[in-house]
């Protein structure tokens, strides 16, 4: 009787609440996004999954001798999962398409303003009763604007781990429903001979370039902005690696094996903090909504350098690569791509909307830098 | 309300200042493109004969494969497609 | 002696409610399965063409490999496992 | 001079005490069976070379500072290592033939007797002078008539980590043996017809049908017993991830890369757990002893069962596949299905007893749950 | 304006001191070397990239908190790091032409005066003002002899921390540099007709000697220098593992993904060391002489055994290969290949070669032995 | 300066110790070579047909590759080599 007792006492059933049960659901609505509507799911997998272990009563998943505790300190509190992720998306990177046509990293920046603006935002929404978002807040939630997953995980550690699930949920979704998002505001501010300039091809880039390239990000970084030295050194280390051509072997691990074991843990890690108290109140939809906010306004700003660029320059470029500006590699340089094949059959821009795409990356970088900088 | 007005103005600088700085670093890296990697592409350009695909893992050694016509490494390509496949499976 | 007489019906009480208990979950699982899965299966069957063999690694695409005779296929795999093996030793 | 007595008392000849010689050739036979036998090799070289690594004098592997203690602290002592395990396991498990042919699970579960029967037995032996077994002891040396590895490694981690490299040692050598332990058993409680009986073919199983297979039995473990979530919620990520179809390099780099790189410290971790005070005792004799009465009984349980379910059932099951409950997977259903081809040379039993395979490696977590439950 | 004087000062500009600049051009220097010279690029690439993260102002990469921090405690401090690599590189090492022609460990013996002659020459260096050996340092320092990266290292993390960027400095380049230093050397050591001896094909060596062989080294490590057996031990494991036949995908594992894995964070955290105050001063100087004299008489030691044991046996050896008894395997070999074919073109030594070049790693972790035993 | 002196007799003396250690442990590797691995090899000569390389990595099966041409198979090679450099390049 005892023992029957003592097993019912250690069933979930005696000891949910209610928070968790919504979270666990909440776990479960990721894992759908991901398994049936195929929305990031090589992050949003094993972070929904995370999300239920860490809400399962009595199990101590994120306790201190539980696994998800043991993945979180280790890995993400301390900022490794992020860079090592970092280090393989340089691996994966191929910063052609940028070097043979460099204006598109104007693009690049301008698309960093959905993060400022939202910053903005996020400190507006402290007029509302029931936000109170300290500057710290307001930046971790602004660089889902940057539309880069291992960037939000990396800053939203640093200044508000309390968001980390909140802000990892939105930029991963938002970036999963770029081809939902970005295409009608792309085709509100362009007209349809805009979206039908096609652009000349790219010139070849050479080997010693590309090597070049990620050791100049990196220098102009260390004199500008140290501290957005961890993610652009390790983007930057990761592509050296690829392009140099003499480790050819630690390339392909940085960009196989070792980054889908980081992702693994690095999902599961994020998943631990979907629990009810940090992530069931008001703060959270703020993030949600912001997190729209902070891509449309990436996207627009974007189109509109785009379109200013070609007002001043006789070379024209299609604004819609412009979109491409918010990173979400190679997500939104495939929307481009798109949208423009439907207005002109013949215009191929995906190589094109790579350089922004690319320039994108290094754009919330050193945005994230210069919030750590600041506010950090 | 003033703390929130602080904050506002804090926000606006940081937003004005960060706008401001990632147009400046990205405006260099053009800069840089155009002045010095463009003169590295011509002063170093690529040997004709790119090699690298070579070594791309296990250093593999390239066999010459001059004398193969398309169409018959086309259907061996997909053959290579099935054999994979079939053995993947047991994976 | 008393206290490995306690101990024995602790352990006997373990074993009777360990067993019920697997029989149980288990139990469980097939009327989960009998009633929830059957009916998904008939309600979302597979696509005929099974294609998840094609991504099954890096994304490589599958090609079509339809007009290979199974003849030429096993000429080749045998082929592919030859070249495997000679470029194999060199690791 | 004193240079070469300083030499020769660093010498391993000066410090050797009679136990780590033992252990060292404990260790050595741990090899000879892993290579030239075949038993378990995957966990025993490690294992093997581990016990000898750890019983050097001198060189202090196991003490702080030593890389076998490191490796043990961080991946075993925590869980983490047998839960990884675990994870490239579920990646690496096919539910198809369970799924299609659900009355298995009782197999499964009958065979499971073999756990609770030898936890009795482990407390039975305490009349014995020299014997004084806890309940957590008892409990952790039961879990080797589960005949899973991990499933007893990261109990015993939990339970009796001082019993650990006893325990570790026997599951993992009578699963080596079960093709020499099971047939007599299976061949004395079954008639020549009853093996002969064949079965029908297994219906396909749908893609869905393996996707929510997982999420259902990690629910069910949710709500009826949390203390196993850690086992069969890890078990369910990776079956999960191999299911899916949309995260498959995940699943490759858990069910390759990193379940070898984790194996390889597994075995090291457990090695270092294999000291003279800790096996050299009469306990160990005990251990060895009733884990092949735990292999036994669990066999006997579920060939009986299956006897059993023919009598009530007019659908008829082969009482062979009844002994691939006990898991061991996939030699138990080989075994089963050598056996059954013996009396019937047309009868192939092999995806069959995978079935029963399979859902004994859910029911000993199941029971490992249930002991970390009521007795943890 | 006070934000922007924050961004100012946070900048690099503001912060650089004379030091950091120096090491992050001698980052810049060891990639140009790896990457345009192909020296030794597998561990090089890593480390110059690292020693550029380390000594980036504000960023903290190697302070409390810090990327390189993380790895340098975790992986090098710990010792791991380098075993790990030691694994690696033995499930990589084929002992065949060792085994075949045994009397070519006694080249990889000699080679080993390389270590101890430079030991002394360290100690010399005190005689010089500025220099301040104690012989820990010596021991570390001498190391670089043994031509073997994580020997060094691993060493160097016992005896000598704060000279271990600039051993490892010293370790790789020499390495790179074998087939510029030794070749001299061995011609001016043999005459035309001894470059010219043909070698008798080795014999095959059979599947149970090679397994036997590095438990047989274990062994002898266990029994006569326990200090040795971490290196020893990892590196018998893994060729163990490659050689037993069993374990394959164990073997394929450590010597690709992980020994990828650990090498990016092996070098990163061995560049972490390249700060300005522990590497710009006399003593750096005093270790890169110190190391290229440990190579000319390790190479020259090798040669004279050759040509002793050539005086007192009638089988020729050709002296060339004894210089490949210095180990940087399989450079070395290489060499003695190379500087063959040119007095001889019908003469391959390279696998004769490989037996004195794999003595030597053995000889070399040897030697560390005695120096942890006697010195540590 | 006797500092160093003292020094510089330990560091002698290692030196003698190290080198002769080394060589009697190099050399009983030598005579357990000669005496054991010898024996051993006469012993448990290997089976004539090396089957190790079949399952090098992930347990390949080897088929049998009797009655291919090896022209068909160099020309196999290199179009599967050709094959590989296409799909590796989108990795
Ligand atoms: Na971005
Ligand atoms: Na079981
Ligand atoms: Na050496």
């Amino acid at each position: 009787m005892e023992s029957l007792k003592l097993l019912w006492m250690s069933t979930g059933l005696a000891n949910f609440e209610l928070g968790q049960v919504i979270m666990m659901l909440v776990g479960c609505g990721l894992l759908y996004l991901a398994i049936a509507r195929n929305f990031e799911p090589l992050l949003l997998v094993p972070m929904g999954f995370g999300a239920i272990l860490t809400n399962i009563p009595v199990a101590g998943f994120s306790e201190v001798g539980g696994l998800l505790h043991y993945i979180y300190y280790a890995g993400i509190d301390t900022g490794i999962f992020p860079l090592l992720i970092f280090m393989g998306v340089g691996a994966m990177t191929d910063f052609g398409a940028l070097i043979a046509n460099p204006k598109t990293l104007l693009l690049g920046a301008a698309a960093q303003f959905g993060i400022f603006a939202t910053l903005f935002g996020a400190i507006a929404l402290n007029a509302i009763p029931g936000f109170e978002f300290s500057l710290k807040d307001a930046s971790a939630i602004a660089i889902i604007g940057g539309a880069d997953g291992p960037t939000a995980i990396f800053l939203a550690s640093k200044l508000a781990p309390e968001l980390l699930g909140a802000i990892a949920v939105a930029a991963y979704s938002y970036m999963a429903l770029v081809p939902i998002i970005q295409p009608p505001i792309m085709r509100a501010l362009t007209t349809e001979d805009e979206r039908k300039i096609e652009m000349a091809q790219l010139r070849p880039v050479t080997r010693v370039e590309k090597i070049i390239f990620p050791l100049a990000v990196l220098l102009m970084t260390i004199f500008f902005l140290p501290a957005a030295t961890p993610l652009v050194g390790m983007f930057c280390l990761g592509n050296l690696m690829r392009e140099c051509g003499v480790v050819d072997r630690l390339s392909a691990t940085a960009q196989n094996e070792l980054i889908n074991i980081v992702t693994i843990f690095l999902g599961l890690g994020v998943g631990s903090k979907l629990s009810a108290d940090k992530f069931l109140n008001v703060e959270t939809l703020g993030i949600l909504a912001l997190g729209a906010v902070a891509f449309s306004i990436g996207t627009a700003s974007g189109v509109l350098m785009a379109k200013l660029m070609n007002r001043l320059s006789k070379e024209k470029i299609n604004p819609l690569i412009g979109a491409a500006g918010v990173s979400a590699v190679p997500m939104a340089a495939r929307v481009a791509n798109k949208v423009g094949l439907e207005a002109n059959p013949h215009n191929f821009l995906l190589m094109h909307a790579m350089g922004p795409n690319v320039a994108g990356v290094l754009g919330s970088a050193v945005a994230a830098g210069i919030l750590l900088a600041l506010v950090g | 309300m003033e703390n929130l007005q602080e904050l506002f103005i804090e926000a606006g600088t940081l937003m004005l200042a960060g706008m401001v700085f990632v147009f400046a670093f990205l405006g260099l890296l053009i800069v840089f493109i155009n002045v010095v990697l463009v003169r590295l592409a011509k002063k170093y350009p690529d040997a004709i004969v790119e090699s690298r695909a070579t070594n791309k893992r296990n250093n593999k050694k390239q066999e010459g494969n001059a004398g193969v016509s398309p169409a018959v490494v086309a259907a061996i390509s997909s053959a290579v497609t099935q054999y994979r496949q079939q053995h993947s499976t047991k994976k």
